[in-house]
């Protein structure tokens, strides 16, 4: 290991120190607004929410509009001299526009991530936290449902839904939040039975604070940070996956796009015309890094100055 | 300088790679598919894998020119009908199977027999269905008995695979499909689905109008993934693929090495359109003739086939590949891509504002895609309903689908009746239920003499493209990438005859 | 123990019964098994003479009560498709899964918890960031084309591996290195994060002062207590990796369980899709009492509960 | 600082600053701290919390975390210079020669390992013997630290212990390598007061009996009395008086320990686990440029010179402060 740096705790007095009365104390910015990652990641994902939002002014043109003598054009940056100004980043196998169809598309996957991922987090997070705090039979009928959950082809369960509901923008949602909520119910499950045992929880138990609470206030912040990790994963997970369910034909009905469809639908040609994947591929990447960062900045505020 | 060694190295590691496992070297011939035979015994799976492997391997008693289109004895010396519902085998002597048991009459009726009793399960029932019985009158006759009056019958008997009667019996039908046995060209020398299927010369077989084979060894493997496929040719791992996109075709062609080449199917693409109302749909669009050929006139069916169908494809007019028997050309109404003339017809109907239906698809999305971009322009709203294949047979045949994107292959059968009767004669999956047209085709059906059938099925044709039925789209070209030393001629009913092709030197 | 594991074993029984029960629905609400069976191009008469032969025309009711009281008794069935039993099928296909998922789950992890460790100990520098990049690439890339493109460097311009197939071990590298790149990024973050944690405790800087060397004071003391959810992750990922390793062995044409899962559910091949499930279902169990163990074992005070 | 008794000393610290850098600016945590601990003697560091003594402690064992800056004129361990000395080394001579003992033992042992393994691995890994060797000496000194069934011990977890036995095991833990030297920062603040002061006593004799040096963090007056040869009281990052037990306790030089003594009512007599009283008035902010002395807005005898840098001064007896004031202000006035 270079440099050997000793890792370790400040210990109390240093926070202490940090928490001193502070009247000389010069006036700074907020905490938060130093946070490089965090402005830069909030400022990225507010671009994507806006461009999703104003995809109808900032669209070049109509992302149906097909023109089949216009398809597979290059854009600039792969081919500048067959590209042409009005497609920058160049055409589908149909002759829509890459660019309008990558603004519009913004809409579905921030939509379907987002979503999907709260309804999971929701249910697995409630799972785990409270098959980890009570264990015994509350633990074996979750990890029951867990386990039933895991052997459950998520293929399986997504064919049978689509014949009997349909596909829509509701049911891929709710069919990504039903069938991902796994990870976080094992994380939160066994991180809330290491925390179970410590000493702050039982000493809240014993001056009689009331369950919830102690759930809420104690257990809760301890696992904070592996709850970002999973949520911004499952979110990426859930744009990802809303691709394959739209193979399927349970995804997002055409032809309305999302960047997981894209991927998709550029897969047929991804040994010849690589930017296709490229395009919609980067737009997820920077999208759940973005989540990723953000996450990361906000587990550093909540947690002490030093520590993090 | 670092990189052009470099370069040189992965080139020649490349080529090496090629050199080792490419095919010409030891005379086999490595392909691959994206599905596989479940189970490789010809009535026992619907792929058409299975039937490309059951030519390979089993041998039918007449054969079907690919390139004339004549029906040849092949097991058989000699076929005949003897009345209305008896056809006569006379076998061909000498056959034998790659387990060394002689194949003649008899072998004929126990397949026969067995595949039709229903105790075994036959899956691809239509190989079979249309017979009753068979029985050896000697070692070298047998009759088969018809179902009823079939006018296509020389045509379905390509596809009655003959199986070993003796193994048959003894083994039963699993432990055939697990160790199979055939007459073919090629003997099953590996069976392990999933993997690989790897056939070998059989040595001793009687040549008949398929002819010796060149190639010794033919390893069939399944690989789903269409890149991989392009990658392992590319690479030389594989030696022939098929089913490319004209994307795909399009940037292997340019590689060397590779050749590519289309040729025509008698696969179609169509349309169904609910013109009978079944879907009980309230004041339907469909029902409306001039509804029916304004849609038939929106589609740009030249454009899609130009750009996204692919070389090879040609524009469709008629409720059947025009290659097959019975669909005639003449009289019959065509509609050419006219999206005002679609809107005016829309207008005339009250449907200037156009209407909101769903289309239902279970295969080639893109070609949907710009399907209903092209009715969006004359202002059909269509919703996309992508189901897979059963649900799309189901639903329709439960008259629930309003617009159907459906393809129809004919079980590589030319003749009409393998098509339009299916899909006009009053059976499930008749959309339009017209009596005149059903009658005049279970009429063609049933007749035998050629000419009669002709005469019989034209009207019937002619009436579903004035009345506007269905919409037919577009023939489908299969497209197929090979080494360049392979000599490979692609025929229309989809099935690659490897026991014809060869490497040249 | 022996109590626990029992009522783990129970609890498998349960869940397997459970799954094919919802899965004997699921299959059948979602297409029809006997035009799958007579094939596109069959005719509607023909589909009915095979649902009548399958006996496909009973009560959905008394279909799956067949087949459970078979399987009750050990009979698992036949494919319909394919002419070999359940058991035949899985037994040949469930070790090329199986050695598949532990390559990728040997990757992941050795690729992880290292990452995850170096991400915690120099935190916010460069090789943090390139960390996290590295997971966010793994996470928001799709398998397939991070598969497609191990076969274009590996297969095609380098030519070191083999494209496609299941011959040799050769044939299992990529196909691991691809599913284990997928599992990597969220047990890399989950490392990081326990790390970032557990090297702020006590019992860290105790190590420290005690002088022991660098390395036990991270892997004996720190990152023993930091796996303890890593570990439990780990676990459900392996089970995903091997019922979910469809895409993996779809691009490498590896014969695998994945695979076979995945065309049985698309022709509702019903006794082979229960058979998997019931291995899936056992598999998840047993690897959640051994989770279970290993967190025991790393955490004595779960052991104490 | 007359250097007489530092010459021999064990442990030699002289100016040491720690700098932290924090967001509102740098923080002076230490500053200039000197101190001498030499072998057989147990010098007690006391202060408010936040003053900066276990921070001092810290930095001394090199156990100050990554982003807090440690400078000091001298910093030496028996004459060997611990600034110099490269992380190896450090390594080497932590837990051996120098061992600490924190505050709380609650969180202090890894709850993933048995007592055994704990107390064996530092004296493994130190080379002093073999597993063996390693376990005899873990039970002896279980024993020593007073643990029923020490052997049976070894085998249990952390949180199998209660917070006084799992004291014990970290001074057994502390002394498993002989140190010359042990730190330990306020080992019995999480304590409960009626087990504190066995610990402390413990603590004592097992210094005078290994005849180590012990310097003890302390905000408890009553241990600094019963058990300290010298005392070093820290105000706000300084040491603002340094000397022998008796000449602090009764003769202070520095108003700050002037009121913290005059917080208790009998110095001589002080009763073990009593608090330091309170002073009125908050501690200054550390952070940016510090001048004059800290404690002069909280000081009755506070003057315009106190303003300015204030330099050590000394008394016979190694007697160190820092206070303008002329001797006798301070005189009690009962």
């Amino acid at each position: 290991m270079p440099g050997s740096t000793p890792v370790s705790a400040p210990g109390e007095e240093l926070a202490a120190q940090a928490a001193l009365p502070a009247p000389a104390r010069r006036r700074r910015r907020p905490r938060w607004l130093r946070n490089i990652g965090l402005i830069g990641s909030a400022l990225v994902l507010a671009a994507i929410v806006l461009a999703a939002l104003a995809a109808p002014w900032l669209a070049p043109h109509d992302p149906y509009f097909q023109s089949l003598n216009d398809r597979l054009l290059p854009p600039y940056f792969v081919d500048a001299e067959r590209a042409v100004p009005a497609h920058p980043l160049g055409t589908d196998n149909l002759g829509r526009d890459y660019l309008s169809r990558l603004l519009y598309g913004a809409r579905i996957s921030l939509l379907i991530g987002f979503f999907a991922m709260v309804v999971s987090g929701l249910i697995g997070t409630l799972m785990g936290v409270l098959a980890g705090y009570f264990g015994g039979r509350t633990d074996t009928a979750v990890s029951f449902l867990v386990t039933t959950r895991l052997s459950l082809p998520i293929i399986m369960v997504a064919l049978a839904v689509v014949s009997v509901f349909g596909g829509s923008l509701e049911v891929v949602v709710l069919v990504l939040g039903f069938l991902l909520w796994d990870r976080f119910a094992v994380v939160m499950r066994s991180a809330t039975h290491q925390v179970r045992g410590r000493e702050y929880i039982l000493a809240a138990q014993a001056i009689g604070c009331s369950v919830p609470r102690i759930l809420w206030q104690e257990v809760l912040p301890n696992v904070l940070s592996s709850l970002v990790v999973i949520a911004s994963y499952e979110m990426a997970q859930a744009i990802l996956l809303e691709a394959a369910l739209s193979f399927l034909g349970l995804g997002v009905q055409p032809p309305l796009p999302s960047w997981g469809l894209m991927v998709s639908e550029a897969k047929e040609v991804m040994l010849f015309e690589p930017w296709m994947i490229m395009l919609p591929g980067a737009a997820i990447c920077v999208l759940v890094l973005a989540i990723n960062l953000l996450g990361d900045g906000i587990r550093d505020l909540t947690v002490p100055e030093g520590r993090a | 300088m670092r990189f052009g060694t470099l370069a040189a190295a992965l080139a020649a590691t490349l080529l090496a790679t090629g050199a080792a496992r490419a095919g010409p070297a030891d005379n086999s011939l490595r392909w691959a598919s994206d599905s596989e035979p479940a189970n490789i015994l010809p009535y026992y799976n619907n792929v058409r894998e299975g039937v490309v492997l059951s030519y390979l391997a089993w041998d039918a008693p007449i054969y079907r020119d690919p390139a004339s289109g004549e029906y040849r004895p092949h097991l058989a010396e000699s076929f005949k009908l003897i009345d209305d519902t008896t056809i006569e085998l006379k076998m061909r002597p000498g056959v034998v199977a790659h387990n060394g048991e002689t194949i003649d009459a008899n072998d004929v009726a126990q397949t026969v027999n067995a595949m039709l009793d229903p105790a075994n399960k036959v899956i691809a029932f239509n190989r079979i269905s249309w017979l009753k019985g068979a029985e050896a009158v000697d070692d070298r006759t047998v009759r088969l008995t018809m179902a009823k009056p079939f006018g296509p019958w020389q045509e379905y008997l390509t596809t009655l695979a003959i199986l070993p009667g003796d193994l048959l019996k003894s083994e039963g039908v699993e432990a055939l499909a697990r160790a199979p046995v055939g007459t073919g060209p090629y003997r099953v020398a590996e069976l392990s689905p999933g993997r690989q299927i790897v056939l070998e010369r059989f040595d001793k077989y009687f040549g008949g109008a398929k002819g010796a084979a060149s190639i010794d060894k033919l390893v069939f493997r399944r690989i789903p993934e269409r890149n991989t496929q392009m990658a392992e040719l590319m690479t030389g791992g594989l030696d022939w693929i098929w089913r490319l996109q004209p994307d795909q075709a399009r940037n292997l062609k340019g590689r060397r090495g590779i050749r590519v080449v289309s040729g025509e199917t008698i696969r179609i693409f169509y349309i169904g359109l609910d013109a009978a109302g079944r879907t009980g749909r309230e004041k339907n669009p469909l029902t409306d003739l001039r509804v029916r050929r304004a849609i038939n006139h929106a589609i740009d069916r030249p454009g899609i086939v130009r750009n996204l169908v692919g070389e090879g494809a040609q524009v469709l007019n008629t409720p059947c590949h025009p290659e097959q028997f019975g669909c005639t050309q003449e009289g019959i109404t065509k509609y050419d891509y006219d999206p005002a003339k679609a809107k005016a017809l829309l207008a005339e109907a009250g449907y200037g504002d156009g209407f909101d239906i769903t289309i239902t698809a279970y295969r080639e999305r893109p070609w949907v895609e710009a399907i209903i971009g092209n009715l969006r322009a004359v202002g059909i709203r269509a919703r996309l309903n992508w189901v897979q294949a059963d649900t799309f047979s189901g639903d329709t045949r439960a008259g629930k689908v309003e617009m159907g994107f459906g393809s129809w292959g004919s079980t590589s059968l030319y003749d009409v009746a393998a098509i339009t009767t299916y899909f006009f004669g009053k059976t499930p999956d008749d959309q339009a239920r017209d009596d005149v047209v059903a009658q005049a085709l279970h009429a063609g059906d049933a007749a035998t003499d050629p000419a009669k059938r002709q005469e019989l099925y034209a009207p019937a044709i002619r009436r579903i493209t004035e009345q506007a039925f269905w919409v037919p789209l577009w023939t489908f070209p299969l497209t197929y990438a090979m080494n360049e030393k392979l000599d490979f001629t692609p025929s229309a009913d989809e099935v690659p005859r490897f026991f014809n092709s060869r490497w040249k030197q | 123990m022996l109590r626990f594991a029992v009522r783990r074993l129970l609890l498998a029984l349960a869940v397997a019964f459970t799954v094919s029960a919802i899965a004997f629905m699921l299959l059948r609400l979602s297409g029809d098994l006997a035009t799958t069976l007579a094939g596109q191009e069959a005719r509607a008469e023909d589909v009915e003479r095979i649902r009548q032969q399958f006996g496909l025309d009973r009560p959905l009711i008394l279909q799956y009560g067949d087949w459970l009281w078979r399987a009750l008794r050990g009979d698992f069935g036949r494919s319909l498709f394919y002419p070999e039993s359940v058991g035949a099928l899985i037994r040949d296909r469930l070790p090329n899964t199986a050695l598949l998922a532990s390559l990728g789950l040997v990757i992941a992890l050795g690729l992880s918890i290292p990452l995850g460790m170096a991400a915690a100990l120099w935190r916010n520098s460069w090789l943090d960031r390139l960390a996290l990049m590295l997971a966010v690439l793994g996470q928001a890339m799709p398998n397939f084309w991070f598969a497609l493109l191990l076969v274009f460097l590996f297969g095609m311009t380098l030519g070191w591996l083999p494209i496609s197939g299941t011959e040799s071990f050769a044939n299992f590298i990529m196909p691991a290195m691809a599913l284990g790149w997928y599992a990597t990024p969220v047990l890399m973050r989950l490392t990081r994060a326990g790390m970032v944690d557990v090297l702020a405790a006590d019992y860290v800087r105790t190590a420290h002062a005690k002088g022991l060397p660098l390395r036990v004071v991270l892997v004996k003391h720190a990152l023993r207590n930091a796996v303890v959810p890593v570990v439990a992750l780990a676990a459900v990922q392996f089970g995903n990796m091997l019922s979910g390793s469809v895409v993996i062995e779809t691009v490498f044409a590896l014969q695998g369980i994945g695979y076979l899962a995945w065309e049985s559910i698309s022709r509702r091949d019903f006794p082979v899709v229960q058979g998997i499930l019931l291995v899936v279902a056992l598999f998840y169990v047993v690897l959640t009492l051994l989770t279970d163990l290993l967190n025991a074992w790393l955490d004595p005070r779960i052991r104490s509960r | 600082m007359s250097g007489a008794h530092k010459s021999g000393a064990l442990l030699e610290v002289s100016g040491l600053s720690v700098d932290i850098p924090t967001e509102a600016g740098v923080l002076h945590a230490v500053r200039d701290v000197s101190l001498a601990v030499r072998r057989g003697e147990t010098l007690c560091v006391v202060g408010e919390s936040g003053c900066g003594k276990s921070l001092t402690s810290l930095a001394i064992m090199g156990l100050l975390p990554p982003s807090a800056q440690r400078r000091a004129h001298r910093l030496a361990l028996a004459g060997e210079d611990l600034q110099a000395a490269p992380a190896r080394r450090l390594r080497a001579l932590r837990g051996d020669r120098m061992a600490m003992i924190f505050q709380d033992p609650m969180t202090c042992l890894n709850p993933a390992w048995t007592i055994g393994n704990q107390l064996e691995e530092i004296f493994t890994w130190h080379g002093k013997g073999n597993r063996r060797a390693a376990h005899d000496r873990a039970v002896a000194l279980l024993e020593r630290v007073g643990m029923a069934n020490a052997a049976g011990r070894l085998s249990q977890y952390p949180h199998q212990l209660s917070g006084g036995l799992r004291q014990r095991v970290m001074i057994a833990m502390a002394l498993m390598c002989s140190p010359d030297l042990v730190l330990a920062d306020e080992p019995t603040t999480a304590l409960d007061a009626t087990i504190q002061l066995g610990i402390l006593q413990l603590l004592a004799e097992l210094q005078a009996e290994l005849h180590m040096g012990l310097m003890l963090v302390t905000h408890d007056l009553g241990v600094v009395a019963r058990i300290a040869d010298r005392v070093a009281v820290m105000y706000a990052g300084e040491v603002v008086e340094e000397g022998p037990a008796r000449t602090v306790f009764t003769a202070p030089r520095h108003p700050y320990t002037r009121g913290l003594i005059d917080c208790i009512p009998q110095p001589d007599r002080m009763v073990p686990g009593q608090r330091l009283g309170t002073i009125p008035g908050m501690v200054p902010s550390l952070v940016g440029e510090v001048q004059g002395c800290a404690f002069r807005t909280r000081c009755a005898f506070a003057r315009p010179e106190c303003a300015a840098d204030v330099a050590p001064r000394h008394g016979p007896d190694a007697h160190m402060w820092r206070c303008v004031l002329p001797p006798g202000m301070l005189e009690r006035a009962a």
